[in-house]
């Protein structure tokens, strides 16, 4: 797939609690084809602290309306500098970059996406449905605020719920969820979150003989396969999160599950 | 349109600005947002005798208007460059150039020896001076003894234009360069990347998974830049300048300072088209001081 | 409230918190802005035997996250310092330590000798390391047989605490503070400005009037920790840490990479209350770790 | 003078030119008394371009409205980044930094600015009207625009000026203007503006024996006296600017006039 260089302009900037945040993006001209898993690659203006651009993903995008949606999480300087976008300053973007997930030979799925790592699942969820696939969702955080976007995902399929305190849906750990018990039944686990969390997930579906695919966050200098700093450890030696993924199904990656 | 042909050695480049090994990739990663015929060269990925996995994850982190990195020269070898990635690349029309490095002398000498006979590729060089690998590399290139005995090695070996890429962890890079043109390089090339260290205070962990890895970007370019002065002072074949250039301004400063052509690194990352950016921008900064070729730009600080 | 208190060789500091020479002037300059004797020491403008006029303006450059510097040790010799600046400076109630910079072996030692009388100079910085002057100062730093020699002549003469400061232009840092150390230093202090240049593209000169000049600032952390980390492996005296130092977290990350005590440099100049703000927040940042003393993470670097 | 850290709050930001802009500056604390020729080091934010202060000289002060004033040049990043800051923003300063003019034993004298040259001389307009001692006002510069303030001047004392290019006042160098054919009549000189410019008013002044006073502003870092970085050659050696100036007479400075 082609890659851009472009500048794009914020059309929205909506706040959805003290950490999160949503940026709608526009251009003049048409976007370009994007694929649920991809990721862009944010210059961060007026941040002397912020040097590199900043990975993240497709949360959504209105193809009618030509909008490009990104949920970001604010975790640091870069992040921090992006929520206080204002409508018509315009951000560059490479884009869009990386793999996208495995949508071939499944009829039921589930979806499973903790804190801000539901920012892939959302467009995931949208193709899927476009592809009559049934996908099932299942969303995680400390608390209810940590669970965005519930009303969104509830158009593409069922939507299950925990928090660790039990503010919203269970009480208890994502991987818990009571849906979990009914992993084999679906074909495949799509999962993008914290590092342990995707682990945990990994093991289950491992041992349930699911098929598994999670979405990596390592951090990434170049975004585009040039500087090999983002690598994961594969069967096939290290690969480049950044065009080898940030999907990889769980099969591939050295993980000790 | 200024006259942009700049040579080193017997081999001339259509302008002096090429990408610097690492940051580059092999040419194809960049096809999307820039023409890489419009650059004077490019220089690929460190390429070793044997296939390297390079250093664990995490190999990258942020600094000060720079990075560190650790990638510790993952490559899938010379075989493997000249058998897969070389036939794909070797249709640009622009100087090809293979960045050599590796652990033992012998290893050095078989690589420069296979690039011999590749045809598209007009010229190595030879990285005595990565910091992140634990034998080798940069060892090579912080003495006099170790420079002057990879150099002659290589130079007896390898038959087309020879660049030795240098350290900027010595004590006199100078020093380094006259042993180097003492062997017969045709260039010397300079800064690789500058030993340095992140720390994240609230795990109280190194940041790397090396602890230690190579600082870039335009926190090292006065560094960068007053080496490529010294050397050029020292020296009298002809210099490369990198380390921090990030513009044209940047690259004219490196010129100025002595440098007969320039290599973009780490701002490859920030903007993929900013090589070629820099070929544009450099032909207007000759037109608007009325300069006719850039030739004329090199060495030309007024002091 | 942690404990803050560190100790370099028999001085005991109320806190790891001092400012770096040259950028804190005699402290007086920075009255307005916060308490002095909040601070662990402060360490006054380098001082050298006869009084020095410095290099021509102009003397600085910006450069990315950093500055480059060309003062040249202008001060008004050890004898004014003793008559004119000392009375009015002795009252705090904080070590008070003196750089001692100089271009021959002898000035070295004779200005350390009427150091010696001073009641309320409990230590000074042998500065063997600045790369702002023609003759000695970096050069005395950059090979462990001067750095040997100084070191020995002036601890001979020298009867309170000695603390040499090192040049981070050098092949191995880690070298030459063994060899200090050998003579009998009671610490080494590290980094000194890295060499650097800036060009201004458009008048094609150099910016400095002394063409290279020294970098600091926050461009310089990622070295200044790297040799911390190996200064602090390689010796067995108290390494006090600095360079680009600043906020408290650098700080910390500082004391991490095994510096007993850190000083604050450049940042003075951004803000002129920094230095104290790192004490207490220091002391916040320990409370939040539930650290009782500021030691415990003197080289506390989980690797 | 004690000096302060203060974040200021932006009240005004008015365009004068494509170059010019003046900034209100206002505190919900009384501004500090500040003096004509005396500065403030200014700290640019969100500029990864920026690293030091920026010194900025006391354009103006309405004590009775607490507002304080500089009039800047965009000249480079640091400058252009002060001339996009919004009403109700905050920025950083040092200040009062820095001497004064000599207003003593006076009676006539003349105020010479060129350029930006011109910043320091209003506040030293107002302070001299105030002081009773007549004034007199040479502005210079390329083109029209550059005569910055002409009219507040007028307040203060007669306005002479020349353009370069005669599309305002007389045509030709301010070191030109007529008035300069007086210039013995006055008892001083001050004058602010490039190096050249004051310079040849310097040269001008000493061989008529009539005292002169030039405001210098050499690159700094610290402002306060700590970097030695500023100094001027003086007939008492090297000298800081940024405390010992950036007033001069120019019998302390070691010219070549
Ligand atoms: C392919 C990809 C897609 C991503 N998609 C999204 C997304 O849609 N929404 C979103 O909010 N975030 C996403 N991220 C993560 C996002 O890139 C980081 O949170 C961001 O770069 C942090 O920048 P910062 O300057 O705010 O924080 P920094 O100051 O850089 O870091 C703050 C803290 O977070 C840690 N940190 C930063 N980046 C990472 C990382 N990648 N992995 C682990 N720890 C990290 C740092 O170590 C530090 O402790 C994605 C990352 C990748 C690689
Ligand atoms: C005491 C003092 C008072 C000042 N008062 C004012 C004022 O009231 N209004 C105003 O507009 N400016 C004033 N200046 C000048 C102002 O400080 C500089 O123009 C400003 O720092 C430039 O910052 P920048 O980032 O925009 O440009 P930079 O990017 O730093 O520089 C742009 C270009 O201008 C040159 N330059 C920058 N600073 C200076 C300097 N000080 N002398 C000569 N050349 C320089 C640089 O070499 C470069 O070529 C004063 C300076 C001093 C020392
Ligand atoms: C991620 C990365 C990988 C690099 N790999 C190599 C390499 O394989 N061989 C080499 O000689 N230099 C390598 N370098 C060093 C660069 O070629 C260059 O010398 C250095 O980054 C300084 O230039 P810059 O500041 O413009 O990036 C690498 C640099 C980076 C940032
Ligand atoms: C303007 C300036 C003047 C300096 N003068 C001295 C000096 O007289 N003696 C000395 O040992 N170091 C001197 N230094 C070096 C600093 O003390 C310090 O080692 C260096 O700046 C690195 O620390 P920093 O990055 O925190 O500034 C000077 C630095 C600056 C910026
Ligand atoms: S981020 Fe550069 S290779 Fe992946
Ligand atoms: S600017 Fe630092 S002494 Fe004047």
């Amino acid at each position: 797939m082609k890659k851009y260089i472009n500048d794009l302009t914020v059309c929205s900037n909506r706040r959805l609690s003290d950490d999160y945040f949503i940026l709608g993006l526009t251009s003049s001209n048409a976007l370009p084809e994007m694929l649920p898993g991809q990721f862009a690659e944010i210059k961060v203006d007026n941040n002397p602290n912020v040097f590199l651009r900043r990975p993240i993903s497709i949360h959504d995008v209105d193809y009618a309306k030509n909008v490009l949606y990104m949920l970001v999480k604010i975790v640091g300087q870069g992040t921090q500098t992006l929520s206080t976008l204002k409508v018509n300053e315009t951000v560059n973007l490479v884009y869009p970059l990386g793999n996208t997930f495995n949508m071939d030979g499944v009829t039921n799925v589930i979806l499973a996406g903790g804190g801000c790592g539901i920012a892939p699942m959302l467009y995931l969820a949208r193709h899927l449905h476009q592809k009559h696939i049934k996908a099932t969702i299942l969303l995680g955080g400390r608390t209810m605020i940590d669970i965005l976007e519930a009303k969104e995902f509830k158009k593409y399929g069922d939507v299950f719920i925990s928090t660790d305190d039990g503010s919203m849906g269970e009480k208890g750990f994502i991987t818990n969820n009571s849906i979990m018990k009914k992993l084999s039944s679906f074909q495949r686990l799509y999962c993008c979150g914290p590092l342990p969390m995707m682990k945990v997930f990994a093991a289950i579906a491992k041992q349930q003989q699911v098929d598994c695919e999670v979405s990596l966050e390592n951090t990434m200098a170049c975004g585009i396969g040039a500087c090999l700093c983002c690598v994961a450890e594969t069967d096939k030696g290290n690969k480049c999160v950044c065009t080898e993924g940030p999907v990889f199904n769980i099969n591939q990656l050295k993980w000790q599950i | 349109m200024a006259d942009l042909k700049v040579k080193i050695g017997a081999l001339e480049f259509k302008n002096p600005v090429l990408t610097a090994s690492g940051t580059f990739g092999y040419g194809p990663e960049f096809e999307d947002f820039l023409n890489i015929d419009s650059l004077g060269g490019i220089i690929v990925k460190g390429t070793t005798l044997e296939a390297r996995q390079g250093n664990a994850y995490p190999r990258m982190a942020e600094t000060p208007a720079g990075m560190l990195n650790a990638v510790g020269l993952q490559n899938k070898g010379v075989d493997a460059f000249i058998n897969d990635i070389y036939p794909n690349i070797k249709h640009y029309n622009t100087h090809i150039i293979v960045n050599v490095s590796g652990s033992k002398l012998e290893d050095y000498v078989t690589v420069v020896e296979k690039l011999n006979d590749l045809e598209h590729i007009p010229a190595i060089e030879l990285n005595i001076s990565c910091p992140n690998v634990k034998q080798g590399g940069m060892a090579f290139g912080t003495s006099c003894a170790s420079a002057t005995e990879v150099t002659k090695a290589v130079r007896a070996a390898y038959h087309k234009t020879l660049i030795v890429k240098l350290s900027p962890n010595v004590t006199s890079i100078s020093e380094i360069a006259k042993a180097v043109e003492d062997e017969g390089a045709d260039s010397v090339s300079l800064i690789n990347t500058v030993l340095g260290m992140a720390i994240d205070a609230e795990s109280r962990r190194p940041i790397l998974s090396t602890i230690t890895g190579g600082l870039s970007g335009p926190c090292v370019k006065p560094i960068a830049l007053r080496m490529v002065w010294q050397v050029s002072q020292a020296v009298k074949i002809p210099v490369i300048g990198l380390g921090g250039i990030m513009n044209f301004t940047d690259a004219v400063e490196f010129l100025l300072a002595g440098a007969t052509a320039i290599q973009v690194g780490t701002a490859n990352f920030i903007d993929p088209a900013i090589s070629e950016k820099i070929v544009h921008q450099l032909d207007a900064y000759c037109d608007n001081h009325r300069i006719r070729a850039v030739k004329e730009l090199i060495g030309g600080l007024i002091v």
